[in-house]
């Protein structure tokens, strides 16, 4: 026998208006097991919370119904009351007669008769809940930041600062990303190298900083606070620990590579670092490129290697870390523009991508810095073609938001470096940013020429060989332009990394239709993911410039902080259970659910649940066909008798 | 002219309503217009024309009849705008008001009274078979759809009958339809005439539905793509070029004679290629002739140019240096080719038109895939061609 | 030409003995002799002796894999297996209830098995139509060719063709002379739960008394749990002593759930059971 | 004194015994023949081998609501429900099925305790005995005359008949039967042939064998005792076992129930169930503990308690052979085909 | 008196019952006739649920999830349209009216389809009459 207090609520008159309270509560009083019914003008008030503090108290009460608004809004307030109480907080039920009945009907007869039968359903749920309490778990107090990209450098950084412990996972055999490719960054056109380096310097310094280059992850178990996280280990073939770095072998290898820094503009060895300033400073070899590999002798590198750091049987290895928390900062591509084939990028030798055009600006790059073509030549005309893939249905439907900005910034490069005449072919102009508006602006008055229309076409001229057409319409005079230049640049939309769907499947993540990771919600947890204690930063996410990407890692860094800076943590108290004793052992809750909560016992035959995993959705319960599986708060038994309850009048 | 206009919204719900739904889609960024094969030689602008639409200006009747349909614009937009739809939409309320061109006033009206575009009698519609060829009956398996042009217009005859020669070498069951049928409409839709359309449209389902077709083979990529895309049934359409590609490939049709090293390149229709996707059947058969070089044009596949004959535009004059045709046959003539091949009536009667005007009609032949297979199969159904056409 | 009845038997005592002689098994399903000829009785050979024992002739109907569930994991066991028996082996080994390498398939292709209330053959009636085992180790006779190849489903039209109270009318008919002795679930290869749903008091998904909506709710509930897994071997209605046509129900649940899901329960040892799976291409038609 | 009357005017028998009370006889159903409240004379039928269920129902229903009540109100406002007791004939009842009452009297009346329900619906009713056929084979699956019943023994009816051709011959067994036979004018009086031809197929009966020979209850009590520590023996038997309670529920002499408390709303019923020892939750206890949890132990119980359990509590073999335990196994298990074996170990 | 139906509704926590919360926020008017049960996520819904309602009274059932992709558990609508496409077909085979059963995909924005779907679906059910197929009487 349960002892229930039911408090409706008039809330002003907003339920008072089309429910008769008072009726309602009197009919409350005639259901079994209701020892109290009370109706009052604003139950969240603090005279109603006291009104059912003291009922609790006076009654006996071991269930608490408030009759109200939307569980949504006022869940918590109840709750509460009921713990102070020294009630278990889920014996608590909110019956919705505000959104779902008062505000939509004008008939007060109906509003009253369906409010009835609603609190008759929650009478009858009421009687069955359980007290529930939260696990407490342990929290393993280091982080793990996988991908060493601005995003991921920031977010090591900060996290280290803490006197955290970081293991910076980074696939390729430096960190860096894309930003140690740009030359200069808009809009205040500081260097990129010279702000980028020196943080992956302190990275390497950083005695918190476990950096693992040439890295993946693998596996992924556990959950929030006790992470099992498994890194493969990739052979460089050069054993780090023995290297000192003094590159001998890199001068003699006579393999060649395409290297990836420079977008393949030019040839590497075989046995490389990156680019000068990569961390760490030492070198890998590329078996794809290596004489050794490929023909079976050389080994050159070998013989000058006084360290004898050079290992050609080194194998992949894999080790496993434990970590309270992850950050994912694995940022992005740029879209192949190959299959657009009107813009002819890969056909003709004038057109550039915009990673390729950072290339030929910067001093380390295959030029030296100076704007010269495949053929050797300066250009005289340049087309900067802005929205190619981005802001299209037929490619990515987003606005890839840099490439405005970094076109504006070629723009003022071009001008810098040529005596070309430079043409941006837009859509619209977006320059939303602090300074960029004012950069924009600088750029106009470098007399770079702004055709407000999408470049249509790019084709071979007819009467200069070798130059370049582009066709578009300018839509502000509604002409036909037909544009001969010499160099077209293509800004292409950005995409996330091509394995971010594999990743996604690892970490439990779930992304978008084109891979970009999906945020907890798009405003109030941007940089938390569905997976606790995972959290995204950086272009992964979506589209963005290096500023917002750093608040972003700063932020991700805080919100991993606040998992592992305590060493306990509360656990979702509405999870799933298995009744052992019903448990037929088919695996069904193994198979289904998306957080790999329930695991099978081979040795009983019977499936258990990590509550620690749970979110309690309850699909295990729905499809254990012998109902063995309770989903707390919302088990068979609740639902059924609730119901019932709906269904009575 | 006064410079200063008001939005008209009224008449840019109509346009939505009459179909131009995705008018609010647009951005005016410019890709259908640089795309467009008419920007750079006349004044149509397609993206002023949607422009005009969205905000209902006044003015808009002077251009609306410059798109050719060819679908360009709207396999690029990167807003999905369906801009052909705007096309019809804005045709379909202007033209109610009365603003028909006059050369297309012969055109509707022939459709009106006749059921066919070029004026013919109906009766006659099937006069250029001679009763050489059966009639389709509940139980054949497929029907061959005998466009209007190709029953009428007297080049055409000719690519009739050689698609009739060979299906009757196919061994597959087929017939032409009897007179009673009605154009398509295709082109007629594409001209705003939506109520005409739906008139003939739904006089030839009843004759599909009566005589039991499910099975449909076009020579024209016109039919092909009402069929599919407008008769909103669950038709079995194929281009001719596809079922004679297939038969090929079945091994069931064989090109025997060998043409002799001539130097052929292709022009894919609009609504062949980018309207129906049908780009490889018709390289395929003119691959398995024996004696053809194929060559192709710079702008070839997705990328082709248009003839300038849909969207109504056989219909209408155009003036000497505002011709798609023109241009395209140039491009054809610099592949070094002597055989400009296609697979669409409207095509045909636009190049040979052109290749007549710019007296180049000795040094390039227009010809069907259908007609240039036929030679191969070593079968000449040439007769004296009269030039009368009908109009 | 298919393999005869005796010359099944045979083949299935020679090789059960092989198995069991080679210890490669430590026990063979079979079917043994019942208390007449119409009557052979499930059978499970330990030694080379209880190899005497077996027979198999038109009547053995049983399917056997409904017993594999009941040794404990890991043990080795033979199993002859019919067509739909085949299917149902795949099913279990879908679920994780056995391990393929613990078994030795004994497949048995064969047609014109009968129903022994009726005499009536139930190759496409009450079963799902194969001749040939899906799965096997071994396979004790020629496969069947050359029998007509009939649709599991055809048997549906006459339910399938009646209005929506018609169709109550029929299954309410049908239903209520359920008195809920579970031998369809109990002979049902597929249903290993202990206990069942409609055993259970918390919740209580269904009265137990044999009354309409005790019925209902016991047949429909589990006409969904067998939803994309039932194998077709039409047991349960063999097994039903007020013969209700169970099996024309699961028939049409699984026919939906092929053209839904695109798969058939028990034909492949790779697929995941269709409604613990989806597809996020999934149609939201299937809705409608 | 004998009655007769003929197949082709049974239907006005049947229309006659109406008029006295509620009939219960057989009709033809899907599956087989079962026993029915009659509302239509002719859907009477006498064609029939036994009936797929046994005639317990009548006395002993599948579900029995005993009291209702409404939740959450007190138990004094709980109401008995009085069963629907009116006089019955019970016709077409064959002599083993006869016999299964006297076995079922013992657990409903004899043992002190008087179950109301059974004893109101026992008294209330006649019962038409009808023989076997003494000159057809019995059902393979059929074993009464092991355990002492004729096929034609009209013992325990109130009525009994017996078929000849195209006739039916009604013999009053029973003062009760007596004085019903006398009230139906639709029977003539019977010949002293058919007396003879009565007599005869009685005797008949009594040599009529079904499978197996006769057995002695006491041997067999005690070598069910003997075995039941011997769970090879019982594995070994119930190997093919289900473990579903179509035996049970089949079973003329099968007594357990269940009492179940049913709810609809507010609105709640206490009812009596027909329950089976073979299913696993049959002896599942509140703690959750299962003393027999295998099917050889809920088979051995069930084998167990009609062979040796009742013969020594209370005298007779708890099975009259009927055979529909046998006849309705999904896997074909026969009950007597153990109790050989059974002896053999 | 005109029938009035008695219709459950199953919701899911994040998408369907907070639509509906928006749509009385936004004050728009539906029948009374709904009464929602609040579960978690669509895919607890067990089918039995939907056999109960029906044997309940309930005149219709109207189950309301996340659309598929926007799970707020990934992908627990994905199984529950397969296992609701399934009780779907079981109904209908059964003889139930197969317009009593309806799944609606309404995300936690469209309050507007909320009301609009239980107008449509309230007006169905009225006119299909009282349901007396499984309803235990």
């Amino acid at each position: 026998m349960s002892r229930i207090g039911v408090f409706v609520c008039h809330c002003g008159l907003n339920i008072a208006k089309t429910v008769r309270v008072s009726e309602l509560a009197q009919f409350a009083a005639t259901l079994p097991d209701v020892v109290v019914a009370k109706d009052y003008k604003f139950m969240c008030s603090t005279p109603g919370q006291e009104m059912i503090a003291n009922d609790i108290k006076e009654h006996r009460l071991d269930r608490v119904i408030v009759t109200a608004c939307s569980p949504l809004m006022h869940e918590q307030t109840f709750r509460k009351v009921l713990s102070a109480s020294g009630l278990n907080q889920y014996l608590l039920t909110i019956v919705n007669i505000r959104e779902q009945v008062s505000w939509v009907t004008h008939d007060i007869d109906e509003g009253t008769a369906k409010s009835k039968a609603l609190l008759n359903g929650a009478v009858n749920r009421a009687r069955l809940l359980a007290p529930l309490t939260s696990r407490v778990i342990d929290v393993n107090p280091d982080v793990m930041v996988v991908g060493g990209g601005i995003a991921g450098i920031q977010a090591a950084l900060e996290l280290a600062n803490t006197g955290r412990k970081v293991y910076l996972v980074e696939k390729n055999s430096t960190i860096g990303g894309h930003m140690a490719q740009f030359d200069k960054t808009f809009p205040t056109l500081d260097c990129s190298a010279c702000i980028l380096t020196p943080k992956m310097d302190s990275v390497m310094q950083n005695k918190n900083i476990t950096l693992m280059t040439s890295c993946e992850v693998s596996e992924v178990k556990g959950y929030v606070g006790n992470f099992d996280i498994t890194v493969k280990q990739k052979a460089r073939y050069v054993d780090h620990d023995k290297c000192n770095a003094c590159l001998a072998c890199t001068e003699k290898c006579p393999g060649k590579g395409v290297s990836e820094w420079d977008e393949g503009l030019v040839k590497r060895k075989a046995i490389y670092i990156p680019f000068p300033q990569a961390v760490p400073q030492k070198p890998i070899i590329d078996r794809d490129a290596c004489t050794y590999f490929i023909k079976g002798k050389c080994r050159l590198c070998e013989k000058v290697c006084e360290q004898k750091a050079i290992d050609f049987e080194q194998q992949d290895t894999f080790s496993t870390m434990k970590v309270g928390a992850v950050i994912v900062a694995t940022g992005y591509d740029l879209m192949d523009t190959k299959p657009l084939v009107q813009y002819g990028y890969g056909k003709y030798p004038g057109v550039y991508n915009a990673l390729e055009v950072e290339r030929l600006f910067n001093s380390a790059g295959p030029t030296g810095g100076k704007v010269t073509m495949r053929d050797g030549k300066e250009p005289q005309a340049i087309a900067i073609l802005h929205c190619i893939g981005s802001r299209d249905k037929n490619n990515y439907e987003h606005c890839s938001r840099v490439c405005c900005m970094y076109s504006l910034k070629f723009a003022h490069l071009f001008k810098e470096k040529t005596s070309a005449d430079v043409y941006q072919f837009y859509i619209d102009m977006r320059a939303a940013g602090k300074g960029y508006e004012e950069f924009y602006n600088r750029i106009i008055e470098e007399d770079v020429k702004f055709i407000r229309g999408k470049g249509a076409r790019v084709a071979e001229s007819a009467d200069e060989p070798g130059r370049l057409i582009v066709e578009a319409e300018d839509t502000i005079t509604g002409k036909f332009i037909k544009l001969p230049v010499d160099m077209v640049v293509l800004s292409p939309a950005m995409k996330p990394r091509a394995d971010s769907k594999d990743l996604a499947r690892l970490f439990n993540l779930s992304t978008d239709k084109y891979g970009f990771f999906m945020e907890r919600h798009p405003k109030l947890a941007p940089l938390s993911t569905m997976s606790e204690g995972i959290f995204i930063a950086g272009v992964c996410q979506s589209p963005k410039d290096i500023p917002d990407t750093v608040a972003q890692a700063n932020g991700a860094a805080a919100e991993a902080l606040t998992i592992v800076v305590k060493d306990k943590m509360e656990l979702e108290a509405t999870t799933a259970m298995v009744n052992p004793a019903s448990c037929c052992g088919c695996q069904n809750c193994v198979r289904v659910c998306p957080y790999g909560a329930p695991f099978f016992k081979e040795d009983k035959g019977v499936s258990e649940i990590n509550e620690a995993l749970c979110k309690g959705c309850g699909l295990c319960a729905s499809v254990c066909p012998s109902s063995a599986i309770i989903a707390r708060h919302f088990t068979n038994e609740q639902v059924l008798a609730e119901m019932e309850g709906l269904m009575e009048f | 002219m006064s410079q200063t206009v008001t939005p008209f919204l009224e008449m840019s719900q109509a346009i939505m309503e009459a179909g131009g739904e995705a008018l609010k889609k647009c951005y005016q960024c410019g890709t259908c217009s640089g795309t467009c094969p008419w920007t750079p030689i006349t004044h149509f602008n397609i993206r002023k024309l949607v422009r005009y639409g969205q905000l209902g200006l006044d003015g808009i009747e002077e251009f609306m009849w410059g798109c050719s349909t060819c679908k360009f614009c709207v396999d690029r937009c990167p807003r999905g705008v369906e801009l052909i739809d705007i096309v019809t939409a804005i045709r379909n309320v202007y033209s109610g008001g009365g603003m028909l061109p006059q050369s297309l006033r012969a055109f509707v009206g022939s459709m009106s009274a006749r059921g066919n575009p070029w004026s013919g009698d109906q009766a006659k519609r099937n006069d250029w078979a001679k009763d050489q060829y059966p009639l389709y009956a509940p139980g054949t398996e497929y029907l061959f759809w005998t466009c209007c042009t190709v029953c009428y217009d007297p080049r055409n005859t000719k690519l009739a009958k050689a698609t009739a020669e060979i299906l009757k070498l196919s061994g597959v069951s087929w017939g032409i339809p009897s007179v009673e049928v009605n154009c398509c409409g295709e082109s007629l839709k594409k001209v705003g005439d939506l109520e005409l359309f739906d008139r003939l449209k739904s006089a030839n389902r009843d004759y599909f539905k009566a005589n039991q077709v499910s099975k449909i083979i076009t020579v024209s990529p016109h039919c092909l793509a009402a069929f599919k895309k407008d008769y909103g049934e669950d038709y079995e359409v194929l281009h001719f070029s596809e079922l004679i590609a297939r038969l090929v490939q079945e091994g069931k049709l064989s090109p025997k004679k060998d043409l002799g090293g001539v130097k052929v390149t292709y022009h894919d229709p609009c609504y062949l290629g980018r309207h129906s996707g049908v780009y490889d059947a018709p390289r395929d058969v003119l691959r398995s002739i024996p004696g053809v070089e194929f060559v192709e044009m710079e702008r070839s596949r997705e990328q082709s140019m248009c003839c300038g004959g849909g969207g109504g535009g056989l219909w209408m004059e155009k003036l000497k240096g505002e011709r798609l045709s023109d241009l395209r046959i140039e491009e054809a003539m610099a592949t070094g080719a002597t055989v400009l091949a296609t697979a669409c009536p409207y095509c045909i009667t636009m190049f040979e038109d052109s290749a007549r005007t710019l007296n180049v009609d000795e040094q390039i032949k227009i010809k069907d895939v259908t007609e240039l297979f036929l030679e191969s199969l070593g079968i000449n159904i040439d007769e004296p061609v009269v030039d009368t056409c009908a109009l | 030409m298919a393999t005869s009845f005796k010359q099944i038997e045979e083949n299935l005592k020679t090789e059960a003995g092989k198995l069991l002689d080679a210890g490669k098994v430590s026990m063979v399903l079979a079917y043994g002799r019942g208390y007449d000829e119409k009557h052979p009785l499930p059978y499970v050979a330990r030694s080379l002796a209880d190899v005497d024992g077996m027979v198999f002739n038109e009547y053995c109907t049983a399917n056997l894999a409904r017993y594999l569930v009941r040794y404990p994991r890991g043990t080795k066991i033979g199993i002859a297996a019919k067509a739909a028996d085949s299917r149902a082996v795949i099913q279990l080994i879908q679920e994780d209830k056995v391990k393929r390498d613990d078994l030795v398939i004994l497949g048995i292709p064969v047609y014109g098995m009968k129903n022994a209330k009726t005499d009536e053959a139930i190759d496409a009636k009450t079963t799902c139509g194969l001749y040939n085992p899906v799965i096997y180790d071994v396979l004790l006779g020629e496969e069947v060719h050359g029998q007509p190849v009939l649709s599991p489903y055809e048997v549906l039209e006459k339910v399938e063709a009646m209005g929506q109270d018609e169709r109550f009318a029929f299954w309410k008919k049908e239903l209520d002379r359920c008195i809920r002795c579970y031998a369809c679930r109990k002979a049902c290869p597929m249903c290993y739960c202990d206990p069942c749903f409609i055993d259970q008091n918390k919740p209580k998904w269904g009265e137990k008394s044999p009354e309409t909506g005790g019925n209902l709710m016991y047949h429909l509930t589990r006409f969904h749990h067998l939803a994309g897994r039932c194998i077709d071997c039409g047991e349960c209605s063999r097994a039903c002593p007020v013969d209700i046509p169970l099996y024309l129900f699961h028939k049409k649940v699984a026919k939906e759930c092929e053209e839904m899901f695109g798969q058939a329960a028990g034909m492949s040892i790779d697929e995941k059971p269709a409604l613990i799976n989806f597809r996020v291409e999934d149609s939201d038609k299937i809705l409608e | 004194m004998l009655k007769k009357t003929t197949v082709q005017k049974l239907s006005d028998l049947a229309a006659g015994l109406m008029e006295k009370g509620a009939l219960i006889a057989p009709v033809r159903e899907e599956a087989g023949h079962n026993f029915r409240e009659i509302s239509d004379p002719a859907a009477v039928d006498l064609d029939f081998y036994n009936t797929l269920l046994s005639p317990k129902s009548v006395f002993f229903p599948h579900t029995e609501d005993f009291i209702r009540y409404k939740t959450g109100a007190s138990i004094a406002e709980a109401v008995c429900v009085e069963p629907d007791i009116r006089p019955t004939v019970l016709f077409g009842v064959r002599p083993c099925d006869v016999k299964s009452f006297e076995i079922m009297d013992i657990h409903f009346t004899g043992t002190g305790k008087v179950d109301p329900y059974w004893a109101k619906r026992r008294e209330a009713a006649t019962i038409f005995g009808y023989a076997f056929d003494p000159n057809t084979p019995a059902d393979p699956a059929d074993f009464y005359s092991t355990l002492g019943i004729g096929a034609a023994d009209p013992e325990g009816s109130d009525v009994f008949m017996i078929r000849k051709d195209q006739d039916l011959l009604l013999q009053a067994v029973s003062p009760k039967g007596e004085k019903l036979l006398s009230e139906l004018p639709s029977l003539s009086d019977a010949s002293a042939d058919d007396q003879k031809y009565f007599d005869g197929t009685v005797a008949a009966g009594r040599t009529f064998k079904t499978r197996f020979t006769c057995v002695e209850a006491e041997p067999i009590a005690k070598k069910f005792e003997d075995l039941f520590h011997n769970a090879a023996f019982w594995e070994k038997v119930s190997e093919a076992c289900l473990s579903c309670g179509a035996c049970t529920f089949v079973c003329p002499t099968c007594y357990c129930f269940d009492i179940c408390d049913e709810t609809l709303f507010s609105q709640g019923t206490r009812r009596r169930v027909w329950d089976s020892c073979m299913f696993t939750d049959f002896t599942l206890e509140a703690s959750g503990h299962n003393p027999r949890t295998k099917v050889y132990q809920r088979l051995r119980q069930k084998i167990s308690h009609k062979y040796s359990y009742h013969i020594r509590k209370y005298g007779p073999i708890s099975c009259v052979g009927c055979g529909r335990c046998t006849r309705n196994c999904p896997v074909n298990i026969d009950i007597f085909s153990i109790v050989n074996e059974a002896m053999k170990a | 008196m005109s029938f009035e139906p008695k219709i459950l509704g199953i919701a899911c926590n994040w998408c369907t019952y907070t639509g509906a919360d928006l749509a009385g926020t936004t004050r728009l008017q539906y029948p009374q006739n709904l009464r929602v049960v609040r579960v978690m996520c669509s895919s607890r819904i067990n089918p039995s649920f939907i056999f109960k309602a029906f044997q309940l009274g309930a005149d219709g059932v109207l189950v309301g999830g996340c659309h598929p992709g926007d799970c707020h558990y990934n992908t627990g609508n994905l199984y529950a349209r397969r296992r609701l496409a399934v009780t779907k077909k079981i109904l209908e085979f059964s003889g139930m009216e197969p317009g009593r059963f309806r799944v609606e995909w309404i995300s936690a924005s469209e309050g507007n389809k909320f009301a609009e779907v239980v107008r449509e679906f309230t007006e169905e059910i009225r006119n299909l009459g009282p349901q007396t197929k499984f309803k235990i009487s």
